[in-house]
C-alpha cells in the first residue's frame, strides 16, 4: 500500500458512517483491524500476508491462505486428505459431537483442524502441517494426530524437514484420552524424525496453547514465533482464578517466551517464508552416529 | 505406610458398607460380653456385608471412582516404592534450580534388581499438600524425572513411573519455567530411551501433567484409578459452562480403567483389595508388584530396539477416524 | 558415647577454668565442638568420624583419616605419590610460591591439596580422590589436576567407579592458568570415564568453592553433599560486596543447593561408607552403545 | 560495527602518540591551508608516529594489554561475528528460563558454509552494558550456549566461540540457578561434540566464565587479549591484601597472549592492527576470519574421533610438576 492510498483509505474511512463501515466489512471489501481498528481494503491486507500496514498487527491466517503464503506456486501435494474425523466416544455435552463436527465442516469447508501435505519453499522440499483455528479452535483430535504423525514420518523416510504452523486451544475433549494420547504419538514420530537428523520447525502463531504447547510446539530444533502471539501451557484464565490477581499484558506473549528462552525467534509473518528458505538451506540432513535408531525409523515409517 | 488399622475418611457411597461392618463389630462385641453364641448371625451379617461391599465396588460410577483415587488415605507414589522395594534412596533435583516436591524419585531395588522409580507425590495432610502442592508438578518436577530416567537408561536400570496428579502446575511460574516445553520434551525423550518403561495409573492420571511421566512399552491402571484428557470439572465448566456437571462430564469423558482398556490405551488393569487401595494398601502393593514384575519379567527379555517399537507401536495405533 | 560419659562430659567441662581448657585443647585429649562449644574426648571425636554426638556437626576431616574411613583396611593402594607442585610461573606475591609450598608440606606432611588411589568399599573396588583443605586451602594447582584425571584414567580402563571428596577455595592462582586448565582437564577424563558407562560420585564437604564446583563437584552421576557444608561458585563475600547487602543464613549451603536441585542427596559422615557401598552395588557397569567414544577412552587411559 | 571513523576512548599510554597524529593532521591542514608543500616534514613525522606506534604496542605491560583488552571500542562478539559472516541468524534461550544477553549465538554462513557462533557479549555504552551485564554470563547463558552447541553437532556445523568476559555472573540469583553446574557441565560435554571447535579470545578472558565457552580443538588470541584464572584485581586483593597491586598481580598470573603460548596453552596468536584491534575492527574482523577459516580448513580434514583426541590431549597435557 503507498502512502498516497493510505491517506485515502483514512480520509474515507473517516467519512464513512458507523452503519455503511459495517457493511462495507460485510460486504468483505473493507476489513478493520481487530488491534488499531483502522479500515483497509481486503485484497490489500491479504496481499500484506494479513499483517495490518498501519500497526504491523497480525490477524489468524487460515490454513489455506498459509500454504499459499508459503509453498511455492504448483508444488503443494496434500496428504491425508481422506481423513475424518469420527465420534468414537459417542460424545455428547449440550450438544453431540458428531453434530458439532457436521455443522463445524460445513462451516469452514475443512474436515478437521490441519491441512498436511508436501511442497517447496523456494525450491527447497519440505513436509508441512497447517493448524486452523477455525476447526473447533484448532483442538487436537485423532484426525489431527493421525495426520501430523503420517506426515513426519513420511518426512522421516523421504529426508526432509518438517514444518508445522501450530494454532490450537488445546485437547479435544471429546474424545478424552485418545485425544490426549495424540500428543505422546506425536512427540513419538518426531523422535525418529530427529534421529533421522532431520530438522523440525514449529511455528507458533497465535494462540498456541493447551496439549500442542505441550507437545509439538515446543519440540522445534529451532521454534519460530509470530510477533505478539499467545503460546502458553494453561490458560490465562485458569492462571488468574488460582492466583486472583491480573497477569502482566505481556504474559504468555511470544516477546514473553523469547524472554524466557522458550522461543528462538519472533519473525514477522511478511518476513516467514524467505526466512524459513535460509534456514532449511542451513540445516542439510548429516549422517548420524545413531544408525540403528535411523533404521528402526525408516522401518517404521509408512512410505 | 498407610496401615490397614487407621480408619479411612468416609466417602458417601461407602456409609452403608462401614455402618454394617460397625453393627457387625458391636454385636460380636456385645455376645462376647453376655457369652451367648451367635456364630451363625454374625456370618449371616458378614456374608451380606461382602455382597453390598461387591455390589457398591463392582458399580462405581466414574464419578465414584474418581473420588476413590483422589481419597486422602489412598496409597501415594511414596507408600507404594517403599512398601515393594527391597532398597530405596531417593534422589533430588533436576540440575537446573529446583527440587520439586510434587515429582519424587530415586533409585531401587526390587526383587534384587535396580530400577528407577519415581511419580508424582500428593500430601497426606492438608500441610503436606500444601508442600507437595497436591502432585501438581512445576516444570522442574518433569525435569528431575527426566534427569532420573537419563539416569536409568545409563545404567541399564528399567523405569518405573507412578501417575497420581490432578494436572501439571497452572501458574506464572510454571509458565515462565516453560511447563509445556518440559512435559514436551519428556514425551520426546521417553521414546528413545533403552531400558524398559513400565507406568501405572495408581489414582488420578490428570492430563498432559499425567502424561509427562506416561509414556513407556505398558501402560497399567488400578481398577478403580481413572485417566483423563482434562478433570470432569474443568470439561464441564468449558463443554456445559457449568460445573455442577462434571458427574455427567465424568462419564461422556471415558475416564475409568475399564473405559480406557476398551479404548486400547492400557495394557492392564491391577484389581484392587475388596474395598479400594485405600483400604487395603499393604495388599494394593503386593497386587503393584506382581503386576511389575510380571511385566518386567516380559519386557528384559526383548531387546532395546524391540521395546522403543513396541512403545512407539503402543502410541502409534491410538486413534480413531473415518475414511 | 553413652548418656552416661556425655553427662560426665558436660560436668567436666563445666568444672574446667577456661586456661585449663585451653590446655586441654592444645594437649590433644579434648577438643571443642566448633558449633555447639562443648568439650569431648578427642579419642571419641575421632571414633565418630569427628562429627559432633552433641550437635552432629561435621567437623573438617583431613585426607588420611578420610581414607580410613571409606576404605577397607589393608585395601588402599595409593596412586601417583612421586607428583610434586613447582613453581612454573616464578610466582611472587607477599611471599614466593616455592617458600609457600615448601612451608605447607612441612606443615601437613603432604605434598599437594589431593590424595588419589585404588581401594575397596565393602569389598567393592574404587578409584578414590580425597581433597584437603589444609593444603593451601585445597586449592587445585597441576598436581591436583594431573592426579585426579590420572585416577579417573586409571578407573576408566579398570571399570571402576570414581569417588572424589571435595573440598576447595579454588584455583590455585599462583599457577595461573595452568590451574584453571585443570578445571577442563579432568571434566574431559570423566567424559570418558562417563561415555564408558561407569558411576562417578563426588561428595561435598566443608568448603567446596570456585573452580572445583565450576568442574567436577558438579559433574556426578549423584552428588553427595554432607550436613551444612558450604557450597558455591562465588565467594559468598564477593556476592555481599556486590550486592551490599547481607545474604541469608543458608545461601551456599548443602540444605540450599538440595532444594536448588544441585545436590541429590545429603549423607551424614557416619552414613556415609554404607551409602556408598549402596549406590556402588546398585550401578554395575552396562555395555554402552556409544563403543566408539568407549574404544577412545580405553585407548586414553594410561593403565 | 564500530568504524575506524570514530575516535577511541584515549588509554594513558596511546596519548602521545594520538597526541602527535593529531599535530600531523593540524599541520596538514595548515599547509593546505596556506597552499605550503611540506611532504617532506610530514613524511618524518608519519614515520615517527609509526615508529612510536611501534614501540608502544610491542611492549605493552600486562596491564595495559588488560586495558587494552577491555577497551569499550573494542569490536565485540556480534561485532565480529556480523562482519566476518555472509548470514547471521541469531537464536535465543535455554529452553530452561531464559535468555542471557551476555551470552549470544546464532547460526552463521562463514565463507558458504554453515557454522554456529557464539559468545560473550558487552556492551558498547552504559545503558548497553547494564543489558549486557558487562559481558557477565548467567547459568543460562551457558545453557544456552551448550543447547546451541548440541544443535551444531546435530547438523554438522562447526563450533566457533569468541570470549569475552571479566568471568562469570556472581550473584545470588547466579548460585541459585546453578552457575557452577553450567560452566561444569559444558566442560564435560565440549568434548564429547563430534564437530571442530574453535575458541578466540578477543578481549577478556575471565576466568571459569571464560572457560565455560573454551574447550576447543584449537584456541585462538588476538595479541591484546588476555586470559586469567582470577582478574588482577581480584588477585590483589586476595594474595596481597591490596588491590593496588592489580598491576603487579597481571604480570606474576601471566595473562597475555605471548605468556600463554609458551606455557602451552595457545595454540595462535592473531596479529592486531598495528594499533590495535580498537582502532582498525574491520582490519581485525579480516584476520580473525583468515585463522579461523585456515584452522577449520584443517580440522574439518580430521575425523570427529582425531578432533575429540586432539581436543582432549591438547587439555590433557597442561600443568606442570615435579617427580
Ligand atoms: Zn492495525
Ligand atoms: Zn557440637
Amino acid at each position: 500500500m503507498s502512502l498516497f492510498d493510505w491517506f485515502e483509505n483514512r480520509r474515507k474511512s473517516g467519512s464513512l458512517s458507523w452503519e455503511r463501515q459495517e457493511r462495507d466489512i460485510s460486504d468483505g471489501l473493507w476489513s478493520k483491524c481487530s488491534a488499531c481498528e483502522i479500515l483497509v481494503y481486503t485484497k490489500e491486507l491479504r496481499a500484506n500476508q494479513m499483517v495490518c500496514q498501519e500497526c504491523g498487527h497480525h490477524e489468524q491466517v487460515y490454513s489455506d491462505e498459509r500454504i499459499l503464503q508459503l509453498i511455492d506456486a504448483k508444488t503443494w501435494i496434500p496428504l491425508d486428505e481422506e481423513l475424518y474425523p469420527s465420534d468414537p466416544l459417542q460424545f455428547y455435552d449440550r450438544k453431540a459431537y458428531s453434530d458439532r463436527l457436521a455443522e463445524t465442516q460445513k462451516k469452514t469447508g475443512l474436515v478437521d483442524a490441519v491441512q498436511t501435505g508436501l511442497g517447496q519453499i523456494e525450491g527447497l522440499p519440505v513436509a508441512l502441517g497447517v493448524m486452523d483455528f477455525r476447526f473447533m479452535g484448532g483442538s487436537m483430535g485423532s484426525v489431527v494426530g493421525e495426520k501430523l504423525t503420517r506426515l513426519i514420518e513420511r518426512a522421516t523416510s523421504k529426508q526432509y524437514p518438517v514444518i508445522i504452523v501450530c494454532t490450537s486451544g488445546g485437547a479435544r475433549m471429546q474424545e478424552g484420552m485418545l485425544s490426549l494420547m495424540q500428543m505422546a504419538k506425536i512427540s513419538g514420530a518426531l523422535e525418529y524424525h530427529r534421529a533421522a537428523g532431520l530438522l523440525y520447525i514449529p511455528i507458533l502463531t497465535h494462540p498456541t496453547t493447551g496439549g500442542v504447547t505441550a507437545s509439538f510446539a515446543m519440540l522445534g530444533d529451532i521454534i519460530i514465533a509470530e510477533p505478539k502471539a499467545t503460546i502458553g501451557f494453561a490458560g490465562r484464565r485458569v492462571i488468574e482464578q488460582t492466583l486472583r490477581e491480573k497477569l502482566p499484558n505481556d504474559f504468555q506473549t511470544a516477546e514473553d517466551l523469547l524472554h524466557h528462552g522458550f522461543v528462538d525467534i519472533i519473525i514477522p509473518r511478511t518476513e516467514l517464508k524467505k526466512n524459513l528458505a535460509q534456514l532449511i538451506s542451513l540445516h542439510q540432513p548429516v549422517s548420524t552416529t545413531h544408525s540403528m535408531v535411523q533404521w528402526e525409523a525408516m522401518a517404521l515409517s509408512s512410505t | 505406610m498407610v496401615t490397614t488399622e487407621r480408619k479411612p475418611l468416609l466417602l458417601d457411597f461407602e456409609k452403608p458398607l462401614v455402618d454394617l461392618e460397625f453393627r457387625i463389630d458391636k454385636i460380636r462385641e456385645l455376645a462376647k460380653e453376655n457369652g451367648v453364641d451367635i456364630g451363625e448371625q454374625i456370618c449371616q451379617l458378614e456374608t451380606q456385608a461382602m455382597q453390598l461391599r461387591q455390589g457398591i465396588f463392582s458399580n462405581l460410577s466414574p464419578s465414584q471412582k474418581l473420588q476413590i483415587a483422589r481419597h486422602p488415605r489412598r496409597p501415594s507414589t511414596l507408600d507404594y516404592i517403599k512398601a515393594i522395594s527391597d532398597t530405596w534412596i531417593e534422589l533430588h533435583g533436576d540440575r537446573g534450580g529446583s527440587d520439586d516436591p510434587a515429582l519424587v524419585g530415586g533409585i531401587a531395588k526390587l526383587a534384587g534388581r535396580p530400577v528407577v522409580m519415581l511419580g508424582h507425590q500428593k500430601g497426606r495432610d492438608t500441610k503436606d499438600n500444601v508442600a507437595r502442592n497436591f502432585g501438581m508438578a512445576a516444570p522442574g518436577g518433569y525435569r528431575k524425572a527426566m534427569r532420573l530416567m537419563e539416569h536409568a537408561n545409563r545404567f541399564g536400570m528399567p523405569i518405573l513411573t507412578f501417575i497420581d496428579t490432578p494436572g501439571a502446575w497452572a501458574g506464572v511460574q510454571a509458565e515462565h519455567q516453560g511447563q509445556g516445553e518440559a512435559i514436551a520434551y519428556n514425551l520426546r525423550e521417553m521414546f528413545r530411551l533403552d531400558v524398559p518403561i513400565i507406568c501405572t495409573v495408581i489414582g488420578e492420571g490428570g492430563s498432559g501433567g499425567a502424561l509427562g511421566i506416561g509414556v513407556g512399552d505398558r501402560l497399567l491402571m488400578f481398577e478403580h484409578a481413572v485417566y483423563t484428557v482434562a478433570t470432569p470439572e474443568a470439561c464441564a465448566a468449558i463443554l456445559w459452562k457449568d460445573v455442577s456437571k462434571a458427574p455427567q462430564a465424568a462419564i461422556a469423558l471415558k475416564i475409568t480403567a475399564q473405559d480406557l482398556k476398551s479404548l486400547g490405551i492400557l495394557n492392564q488393569i491391577l484389581l484392587e483389595p475388596p474395598s479400594g487401595a485405600h483400604c487395603d494398601p499393604l495388599e494394593a502393593a503386593k497386587i503393584l508388584k506382581q503386576g511389575l514384575l510380571q511385566n518386567l519379567e516380559e519386557l528384559t527379555q526383548m531387546t532395546s530396539q524391540q521395546r522403543r517399537q513396541i512403545r512407539y507401536q503402543k502410541f502409534r495405533q491410538i486413534g480413531v477416524w473415518n475414511v
